[in-house]
């Protein structure tokens, strides 16, 4: 979350577009000419460790699968494909701005600073786990992270994130919230609530639309009659962005110039980055059951880690040479963050009675106690 | 008598219900082709078409409000909620809609809706795929709530609540849809809302319970046979209305109660029928009325199994129930 | 809810206009060249019927004043101001059509054919009410009268009519519902459920918002940051039109093509009638605590009975002598049915145990024995 | 010390409270320059300007998920739901979040937020401004709830929980809003959450009641007094956490229990408090423990007199505590 340097004139941007915005085409040639570092204000370096971090990324997913697999993890959802949203949205915002992220985003959180061993110990509930495996794989947070936890509940996540969005103009901090959701999101009454209070408040609050175009099994088109998610804007008097979310360069553009804007009390905006799903819905889901192989092989080939490594070695800033050393210093940094995660053992039970209020009353008190008689008797083998 | 698990036992409710009346409907997030997250309407749109089994967007406010509206014209809509613990964008339709349009228009307008969704713990879920909170549609006057724990039952029962007149909340334990095989009546199968079941004769202590606590709870007949200690187990099946004069009968034989549900202690559904003993019945008390439950907090993940209630826990509120224990 | 006769080239209509649509202006001249029977379908009976109602609305509202006022009524919600939107709609509709009122359309569902006496008697709760007196006043409806009860929770007639439309849409009645509300209830997450799920089962439903300017006493600006509520039906892929509800004649004819358009199975409307509340919220409100007298005055000048008695006037279908004549048969009819509605005396109790659900159950039974015990002790005088 | 009504004495805790924590926020429909439709908060938008006390959209959805990130942020908002039977297009963001955010988070945050809401029937207000849903958020663990009986409870139960680091659901019976007059302490006036309030002593039966019915109770007791009959009467003021001890130690003497509430009976709060000592302390009743509550039905309107628990329903309640009455 390290500050950048902001520099350069920004290329314009317009909202309620019909088709989506870009600057890299499908295969990651700029559509239009830009320099990154002027007119993006992404220096070479930082470009390059947007890329780092895509893969990084990914890399986590794929042990995610590999533990889910094994059986040390209880479930996997995955955010292969989404890399290009997620990490470049990550990577426009500033150190006092605020995430309310939802279940694909927990692989990239390592960009707002938790460390790898946090992120799989999340996946597998031991006690490295910000949240004491009290949650479900796939839900990580931290308060140190300005990371708020996801709770499960599709859509909560824009709601619960306004209302911080409202803190924060109260408390004058500049900082700014994004919210987290895919576009099945949108269809929940949270999402309603949210957009129209941050419209009528001006609140410092970016919405940020994952559309991977299923909501499991359910399509875009069945979601919603609106032309574009971004559209719904509209409804509300803020603007709607929509983006082609495989590619990172405008996915990072944009929010910057969003939250920048709501930042300085322009009020809220809306983005919607088109993507795709390239795996099941979860590991807990069959997608052969709704999709055809063509479609996913289709959008395998529109992969935004392929595009990013196309555009950077355009740039001469990619090689072949590069590209191994950066999976091998990957594949060691993943495995050793995943033995760390294992060792932590597991989250104490008395904890448990004690974090539901800030004090334990007295009838989760009687209720530990009989808890314990409870695991003594089936310690003691009766 | 063909064989099914639980899942297959409600499709085959669904099914027949589906062919022998067409008002009824089937709807929810994933129902259609994905045939739902748990696999229970799987087939259904292919045989009777995207007018009768359809998904929606993903909005139980609106799930929910549409059945209440189709309810109200004449429909009997079966609406499924991928997990209970997701119903609660929903929760105005139901409580200020669904259980209240009869007596509020006078008796011009009734709702003769099902919701149909999976609850319960002990899969891995973590707090928000695990939840019990049938307390929160039991307090809630002009609704019905119906908790199979058979596959026979799951099918008779959810026959009874679709052709029932007034809005039924149907739950199942998504720990059962695989679970549990048994044989289930082809066809025509229908089991009375209100009527408790006899899942064992016994003589001590009557354990009021249902759902898959029902199982959790045989078990623990089982150990404490061993130990010379009788269960009488009532498997409620309908929670509104609730089957009292069954509780009250047994009681008089065994003078010891206890109740085991894996919802949250306080104010819950166990609460509720220790009340109802302590209130009409108390002479026939010879101990404390004991309730084995979850504990007042949210449905942990990693240590889920120190949550939900085990032969153990069953067993140790026995024996308090006998005051074997303090 | 006779069926009238249609004929005709209808005046084109665009939705998402930045100004209302009206055939009338303020003062109730013609703002186009049209007449009523060729382009709107309205005969001169018809028409002059449709300002009769009107003020037979505006008169059965005051006599509701006068029994809130008395004491008889316990509560009043008004619809003064609102005639033009509510009545001028109502007409548009065909007897195979439903609506979902709110609390504002009582006063006028004479138009629906229920009896003046039954508005009163749910007013006064007495036994003629179709509600048996289980509601407040302020929320009739009558099945025989395609009308759904309305029940207190701002934005739910917009969800779960939704869900009739789908029903009449199953049936293929060629029927239509019309759901309404004010702008406020654009806010509860209902009405996006309800636009949503239209949108997308292309549904046979018409949203009609009468938006007066004020919830209570939060203004329309404070509701939403959308320029119009109009513009929200985008949102939804629908379109939305925004009309001067204070012109009966453009709410007819939106309203009548709307529903055409939904019932030939072109899918829903949302429709904003821009008008203002001329009474405080209701008897329990005091209004000058939010808006100034001046305000109040401008809008009485333009009153929406005012400019349909000019158009009618200018037509050479009205004069003072009709006019009087009208409010003499209006009073009488007013006070007749006041009179019947009284003499019905009070609902049954034992009904109130009978219909929580189809069969009483056995705890309500119970619940029944000891109401009578405490009954029975009560009148003996214990 | 100042007279005060309920409202006044509310009016002073929130203004007690916003000109003492810069984290106090106050929202709602209609709280800002109206004052709320109760007037509760008039003045107080003039008073603090319009970032601390302010007007919302109507929507309680959006009232109570920006509470909730209000609150999570560090604030200590006082959302006001206009009436309690609007909450539930709100549910989702107490249950689903205030509720759970501290146990899910591992302790990371936490929710100080309070939710006020007009409660209660007699007022002519029908099925929708006169209910008494407070079950549905005792069961729910993670929040707390209080429900004051006197204008001086009010205010230091208010601050008390505007001070509490859990969230809060606050509810204030409308009919005591102008009904009732005492004197309340100015300025700093706290009382803790959790201890019940002895109401009146009395040796023949505990009834266990809270917010009016405390009142209505009273009535009775006066009336039974003249049949000898002597009530203990103990105003639980916190549901959650409830002063269970308070409950025992009164029923040590009496050993008969009666609960008087307003709302539906089944899966009531009342029904907890009969669960819980029929578990705990069955060997202190001697006799029936009984519910006097509304009946199990949607609130009427023009009948609600005979809806709400009255003298005589309690009364006769007291005599079947006594075995009195069948
Ligand atoms: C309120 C609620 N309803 C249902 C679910 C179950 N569920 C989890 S993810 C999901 C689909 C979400 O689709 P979308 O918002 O498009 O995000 P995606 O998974 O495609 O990234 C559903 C139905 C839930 N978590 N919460
Ligand atoms: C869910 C809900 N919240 C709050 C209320 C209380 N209430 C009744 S009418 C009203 C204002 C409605 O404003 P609007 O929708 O603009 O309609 P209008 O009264 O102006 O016609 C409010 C807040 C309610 N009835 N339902
Ligand atoms: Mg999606
Ligand atoms: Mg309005």
């Amino acid at each position: 979350m390290e500050a950048h340097k902001r520099k350069g004139v920004p290329i314009p941007i317009q909202p309620f577009t019909e088709e989506p915005l870009r600057l890299l085409d499908e295969q990651g040639n700029p559509v239009v000419d830009f320099d990154p570092e002027e007119h993006l204000g992404l220096s070479p370096s930082r470009l390059v460790k947007l890329y780092e971090d895509m893969v990084l990324t990914r890399e986590v997913d794929r042990m995610c699968w590999l533990l889910q697999r094994s059986g040390k993890a209880a479930f996997h959802i995955s955010i292969t494909g989404h890399e290009g949203a997620i990490v470049g949205s990550f990577y426009a915002l500033r150190p006092e701005d605020w995430i309310n992220g939802y279940y694909r985003t927990p692989p990239a959180m390592h960009v707002r600073g938790i460390r790898l061993a946090e992120i799989f110990a999340q996946l597998m509930g031991t006690a490295l786990d910000p949240l004491k495996g009290r949650q479900m794989p796939g839900h990580l947070g931290a308060k140190k992270a300005q990371s708020f936890t996801y709770g499960s509940g599709v859509g909560l996540a824009h709601v619960v994130g306004m209302g911080m969005a409202r803190a924060l103009q109260y408390r004058k901090t500049g900082g700014v919230v994004v919210t987290y959701g895919g576009e099945g999101s949108t269809s929940e009454p949270h999402f309603h609530s949210a957009l129209n209070f941050a419209g009528v408040y001006r609140l410092p609050l970016v919405v940020m639309i994952v559309n991977n175009q299923y909501a499991i099994s359910v399509p875009r088109t069945q979601q919603t009659a609106a032309k574009t998610i971004a559209e719904k804007g509209k409804a509300y008097g803020l603007p709607g962005f929509y983006l082609d979310g495989n590619d990172p360069l405008i996915v990072y553009h944009v929010m910057r110039q969003a939250a920048d804007r709501a930042r300085a009390g322009g009020g809220p905006a809306l983005i919607e980055a088109l993507t795709y799903r390239l795996d099941p819905h979860s590991s807990a889901d069959d997608d052969r059951k709704y999709r055809s192989e063509e479609e996913v092989k289709h959008w395998w080939e529109r992969d935004t880690l392929k595009r990013m490594r196309h555009f950077l070695t355009l740039k001469g800033l990619w090689d072949e040479e590069k590209e191994e050393a950066l999976k091998e210093r990957v594949r060691l940094d993943v495995e050793r963050a995943v033995e760390e995660a294992e060792a932590a053992g597991l989250p104490r039970v008395e904890e448990l009675f004690e974090e539901v209020y800030g004090e334990r009353p007295w009838h989760l008190t009687r209720q530990w106690e009989e808890l314990q008689a409870e695991m003594q008797e089936q310690e003691g083998g009766h | 008598m063909p064989v099914m698990n639980f899942a297959q036992a409600l499709r085959d409710a669904l099914r027949y219900e589906l062919a022998h009346d067409d008002a009824v409907v089937v709807f929810g997030e994933d129902v259609g082709k994905r045939g739902g997250v748990f696999n229970i309407t799987e087939g259904l749109q292919e045989q009777f078409g995207e007018e009768r089994v359809f998904d929606t967007p993903l909005d139980e406010n609106g799930i929910l409000g549409m059945a209440v509206g189709m309810a109200v014209m004449g429909l009997r809509p079966v609406a499924e909620i991928q997990f209970v613990d997701y119903l609660w964008p929903g929760y105005d339709p139901l409580y200020s809609e669904a259980a209240k349009i009869r007596f509020r228009s006078g008796n011009q307008f009734h709702v003769p809706m099902v919701v149909r969704s999976p609850y319960g713990g002990l899969v891995g879920g973590g707090l928000y795929h695990s939840q019990s909170p049938e307390a929160l549609f039991a307090h809630v006057a002009g609704l019905k709530v119906v908790i199979p724990s058979t596959p026979s039952d799951a099918k008779g029962l959810l026959i009874a609540s679709i052709r029932d007149d007034d809005p039924v909340v149907f739950l199942e334990h998504k720990r059962m849809y695989y679970a549990l095989k048994e044989e289930v009546p082809e066809g025509e199968h229908v089991v009375p809302l209100g009527k408790a079941r006899t899942v064992r004769e016994g003589e001590d202590v009557t354990v009021v319970t249902y759902g898959m606590m029902v199982h959790e709870t045989l078990k623990a007949a089982e150990k404490l046979e061993k130990e010379g200690i009788s269960l009488h187990i009532l498997d409620l099946r309908t929670l509104i209305p609730f089957d009292g004069d069954a509780i009250l009968h047994s009681l008089e034989r065994t003078g010891r109660l206890v109740i085991v549900a894996e919802a949250p202690r306080t104010v819950s559904f166990a609460s509720e029928i220790a009340a109802f003993v302590a209130e009409a019945a108390v002479d026939l008390l010879d101990g404390p009325v004991v309730r084995v439950t979850g504990w007042d907090m949210p449905f942990p993940f990693k240590l889920e199994k120190h949550y939900m209630p085990n032969v153990t826990r069953i067993a140790r509120g026995v024996k308090r129930a006998l005051s074997l224990l303090p």
